[in-house]
């Protein structure tokens, strides 16, 4: 995690970096274990984005309201405050492809065209470390027509030259997934688009040289040429990031790793006991 | 018509080598009293369907009862990686069947229309179809575009945790609804555990979810899902999670899942 | 986002030669205010898809504004025939596409689903198949079985009548739900009639039925599935229903719609 | 309709018979515009088959509990006492083939091996009468397990050698629809199975004797060895379907045609209105 130059952490960059890609009116996705993007739609619908709609995988829900991020009650807000719940295939068989919403991914791995690897690292059938699983990334990423990715600790083992596998579909051309356009990325670092089918940076966060991330990405990377510093999140941003949508800053729990996550883990679970 | 057994009895409905289908999701609504129960009859070599694997799947897979998972993530979300999965699909001691959300919604409705396969987009260009070579294409007959054809799936048996039932298994889930009506419709036998058992569907409260003509037996387990969540009758106990990731990382699975199961 | 219109302006919605998708079912929850309207502007070579076909179907048949109907019951239930249908159908004077609940059915999930087709049993070894040469087989390529292909379908319009819905369209379907989930998912534009609209989804009282991100306009129509019903706010008018069947068979179809046209 | 030699209908005695075949525990499907058939299941659930859930084509739901026939007010008993609605998809994708309810019939014309025509009487191109079409009925012959028909108006237009075309498939051997067993039919005259693959007489309703039968009907008939006088409904089903399930008789206007049908419409919407 870069050091931030001003009184805001980085999580707090990469949430209003999101939102700001939020137009009034999308139909945004919200998948598993993502709570920087959670962080980042409710931010988009109390300033700009008032008539977003949030489809849940935790809650297999559709809201239009919100609550506050909590680790413990991540139903309050997905199931308590649904204009409808859904069964599972009922979102994955029609509303995910009739609707194409807009979802924020987080990669294990990714490659120059915004191919992505969620299921193993190293040899498949001998993995070095199996993952999670893609969930529905090897799905909607074949016909989504837009996608965005984020990744909360930017590096060269996830910035690869080469996928170990290929579970999510990027934007190289004559494949099925051709017309998917991986527009926009976001990392602790800076802030990337795919214009011309290759992963750019187009602005560097502040405290974070385009030299330094370069040296912590798996390929050289193109340059945007009005490439400039990310704008910072506003005194109003901050203020309904950490007063209303999530007091319990849940959405660094990303930028974590090791001990420091799991003693952050433990201090919000007490904080939400008592 | 009365299917209210013991817990006991349930577990006897599934069989060594069952697809065992789980409702709920991750850490949410899980039939954790049901899994506690048949780790403590140690019921093997069960292939493992869910939406996501969470707490309790990794408990079986820890024990060592599980051959096989079918499932699109198994992981804790924000808890981290699964740690007994991670470490036995690491290492080549589980067969992972690699599914996603499709290959698993499609896969159901296929079952519930009475068909082989259900065709859908996805998977096409990238490595999945690689790993899973029981997956067919199909040519639509009237656009002529390649679709993947997601075969059918049915569990053995299924069982769901809900908030409220009756006794003849007509049942209602108040948090995510995940898979369950699904694996619940195709199952060849479901079990419901559920935190309160009512006499008559009118006594349910709204409409149901899971229909009792589907429904082989219902056990009455209040708290059933703990340490996952129970919407809204309980949330989810954050801290247990940490505690099982924190016992797996000091190499301690055996003595956590003998707490486990002595805890009711 | 409000989306509220007034009928004359959703009536401009539907051109001439659309496939216009009514929700409801025969003679419950039809979006009869709406159609008034329609036969007022007299946009005409339509293609009527319903899940069933009923009254103000059989208005928009009489008065020559149908070309084509695609539909798997066109009648009036216990109240005998539709008798326009019945009767230009049977000189020839309309196309009748031969659907079943399963071509409509399955043709509405191929379309949510983005592909094709969708596979399903039904269909084989009767006659449906001979006049509908349009639709293909497909062998499942895990059985072999052979099964329909049931064709993607999607209406240009659909014409949904809510007990209530938002100034967005989010609306709740308090009846039967019938397609019309489907319908206003699928379209390319959704007219939603309305007996009352509310300011915000939370003044609904429960779950939407029909979201308003799909939603292109919304008409507050009290009454406006009269004479069908609109189940709880009022019961189906058995005595008009059978006074246009009675008028029909005194050959007075056209002083009939001319009443019906003055009144509102 | 035959004269009936005692205090009951034809439709009361239809009715009966129906129930009859009602086993507990089952789930049943009522057509659209089938109101014998619903005071049938009524009359099931409330003698011998308690626990039999009902499967809707109007309500689009599934019931346990149950109110009076209504003309106006369908929407009372499958609306209304839905444990829950469902959309059609639902219902036509998903139970109906995970179910096979049991579900009775109303053929226009039906042939020996039970193949039916819902569709059109005459050429199908043009027909001399247009039907309102199949609904279902071309879906779920071919994968139900058991098929049941009635008849309210038994005759040789509606039994025939040959149907003008086949909406619905019977028993033939070979078909796709080989393994439905179409295993019983009620007309206003007897009852039947398809022992052997064909039609065949088992009961004759009182006043009616099988030599009319066979007269009414355009094929002959095979008769069961062991024919006898169909039972008569008991008097606790009479005064059930009388004063409970359909006080209005709505279940005879199945059985009515021409002006006397739609007098007897006219008289019961009006009885609702009072």
């Amino acid at each position: 995690m870069p050091k931030m130059t001003a009184d805001y952490t980085v999580s707090d960059l990469m949430a209003s970096c999101i939102a700001h890609q939020v137009n009034d009116g999308d139909v945004v996705v919200q998948g598993i274990a993502t709570p920087l993007v959670m962080a980042a739609y409710l931010l988009a619908k109390r300033t700009h984005a008032r008539n977003i709609i949030f489809a849940s995988a935790i809650g297999n829900a559709i809201c239009s309201d919100w609550a506050p991020l909590s680790l413990s009650g991540i139903e309050d807000i997905w199931v308590g405050k649904a204009l409808r719940q859904l069964t599972f295939p009922e979102i994955v068989c029609e509303y995910l492809p009739t609707l194409k919403p807009k979802e924020f991914l987080r990669p294990a791995q990714i490659d120059p065209w915004g191919n992505t690897n969620n299921v193993a690292i190293g040899d498949y059938h001998r993995p070095r470390l199996r993952l999670p699983g893609c969930g529905g990334i090897a799905d909607v990423t074949t016909y989504y027509d837009e996608l965005y990715f984020y990744v909360p600790r930017h590096g060269r083992a996830t910035f690869v030259k080469g996928l170990d596998f290929k579970s999510g579909l990027g934007v190289s051309p004559g494949g099925p997934g051709a017309a998917a356009k991986g527009r926009y990325l976001v990392s602790d670092l800076g802030t990337f688009d795919f214009s011309g089918g290759r992963l750019r940076l187009v602005t560097y966060h502040p405290g974070v040289t385009p030299e330094s991330i370069q040296a912590k990405t798996g390929f050289p990377l193109a340059i945007a040429p009005d490439l400039k510093e990310t704008p910072a999140p506003t005194t109003e941003e901050l203020r309904l990031l950490r007063q209303e949508l999530d007091p319990l800053d849940i959405r660094s729990l990303e930028c974590l790793s090791g001990p420091a996550r799991w003693a952050r883990l433990r201090e919000i679970a007490n904080l939400e006991l008592s | 018509m009365s299917k209210i057994i013991t817990l006991r009895e349930a577990t006897l409905l599934v069989r060594p080598g069952d697809i065992l289908a789980l409702g709920g999701m991750t850490l949410y609504r899980r039939p954790v009293a049901f899994v506690r129960e048949l780790l403590r009859q140690r019921v093997g070599e069960l292939t493992l369907l869910e939406l996501t694997g969470g707490f309790e799947s990794d408990l079986l897979v820890g024990a060592g009862l599980v051959r096989r998972v079918r499932t699109c993530y198994f992981g804790l979300e924000t808890f981290g990686l699964a740690p007994m999965f991670t470490r036995l699909a690491s290492s080549g001691g589980l067969e992972v069947v690699e599914e996603t959300e499709a290959t698993i919604a499609f896969g159901l409705r296929a079952t519930l229309a009475g068909v082989g396969f259900m065709p859908g987009q996805g998977l096409l260009g990238t490595d999945i179809l690689a790993v899973r070579p029981d997956i067919e294409l199909v040519t639509c007959p009237y656009t002529r575009r390649q679709l993947v054809a997601f075969p059918a799936l049915r569990p053995d048996v299924a069982v769901v945790h809900c908030q409220i039932a009756d006794r003849n298994g007509n049942a209602r889930l108040l948090g995510n609804k995940a898979i369950d009506r699904d694996i619940a419709l195709t199952a060849n036998r479901t079990v419901l555990t559920a935190e309160h058992i009512v006499d008559s569907p009118a006594e349910l409260g709204g409409e149901i979810d899971l229909l009792g003509a589907r429904v082989t037996a219902v056990v009455e387990t209040p708290g059933g899902a703990k340490p996952t969540s129970c919407f809204p009758l309980y949330p989810l106990a954050s801290l247990e999670i940490l505690d099982y990731v924190l016992a797996c990382q000091r190499e301690d699975f055996a003595s956590y899942l003998e707490r486990f199961l002595g805890s009711d």
